[in-house]
């Protein structure tokens, strides 16, 4: 199941969609919204997403995990819009027989997630300051800084 | 030829626009946007190394031949999850 | 948040209890009951456990766990009694600034847990038959067969 | 001196009991309540490889000596999670 939503996320839903009688063990990662961005506080943040291709992505990533790793199933919530801190903004479910699995395809999921699915997050500090995210683009090195 | 622009993100912000179906020469490649929004905007020159491309949703190297009424989108260094 | 318990386990609730304001992932592993165990169909389980030690087990490897990475907060929940298969069996949530120390934590959780935690399943299979778990003994490399 | 026994599954199966209080020798190593259970039941010589020991809920090797109102758990290769 892959997802993007503008309402908060149902993390039990997405990870009873993963459930499958020969699971053994489901790893799940929940990325939450922290209050502090670049020692700056942070009250909401909004994310905004280039849909189909990220969708795409999101499916294609699920599709190369399968094919690595002796996984069941494989799902991907990423919410959109508005998202207070302390909010999920991401959960990736993945279940498998063995425990091994499910940790090595959910870890690769998130990492390519950050590097490769076209979402965009932006940080709405108490200061009264709205910066688009400063990540590193991982593949060049190259930071987003002073923009 | 034409082809449709679609920005996000901080180049969204720096063109000042979301989508524009904009001309492109016969056989032009997909960095010839990137020259486009030079043009209009020269921040463009300090982000070329770190904005990718994608047409019709699949990231494209500059080189990629366009082809008319292809969607170029403007990636910016993404920063889900 | 250490707990053992005969009721069913709730998910939603071990992984708000890691929840904190500086968290930016929170890794959960699940561990579910299998309907299939060694080729033959399983109808329940039953999980005994020498459960002051358990308990005392768990809080150390959470403090282990503590002191090797940078997590901000660990809960392990487990389930005792009876468990039918595809319930959880075992519930483990460790929040952190970085998704890195969640997962290498979380992991090493699970995989210590399988080795020292004093808890016993008996599997109740289809065919009538009641057995004790065969399970490796990890350390010394012998397993339980032929009990 | 008296010990205080506790056994847990399959080890708790072998025995036919659960808890109980049993003599050792003044200064005796917790390996010789193993001696004892096998005493009881000789399925334990094939078992004792696989059985930890723990007095007073801490893993203990063989050789730890005993003392009197120890609580002495054995220890069958764990199954949780």
């Amino acid at each position: 199941m892959i997802s993007l939503t503008n309402e908060p996320l149902e993390i039990q839903r997405v990870i009873a969609s993963v459930d499958a009688p020969g699971a053994g063990g489901i790893d799940v990662f929940i990325g939450t919204t922290r209050d502090v961005s670049r020692a700056r506080s942070v009250l909401w943040l909004e994310y905004e997403a280039y849909e189909p291709m990220a969708s795409t992505m999101m499916e294609r990533l699920a599709q190369v995990a399968h094919e690595r790793w002796a996984v069941l199933n494989i799902s991907i919530a990423h919410r959109l819009g508005r998202v207070n801190v302390g909010e999920a903004s991401v959960v990736i479910a993945v279940s498998s027989a063995h425990r091994e699995e499910a940790f090595a395809a959910c870890r690769f999921l998130i990492d390519e997630l950050k590097k490769v699915v076209p979402i965009w997050k932006r940080e709405f500090f108490a200061d009264g300051t709205v910066e688009w995210s400063r990540q590193v683009h991982e593949q060049q090195g190259i930071t987003t800084e002073g923009v | 030829m034409k082809v449709t622009l679609r920005l996000f993100s901080i180049a969204k912000e720096m063109a000042g626009f979301e989508e524009r179906e904009v001309e492109v020469a016969s056989g032009a490649q997909a960095g010839a946007v990137l020259d486009i929004l030079t043009g209009l905007n020269p921040r463009f020159t300090d982000w070329r190394g770190s904005l990718r491309l994608a047409v019709n949703q699949e990231y494209v190297p500059e080189g990629h031949l366009l082809r008319p009424g292809d969607e170029v989108a403007i990636i910016p260094p993404v920063s889900g999850g």
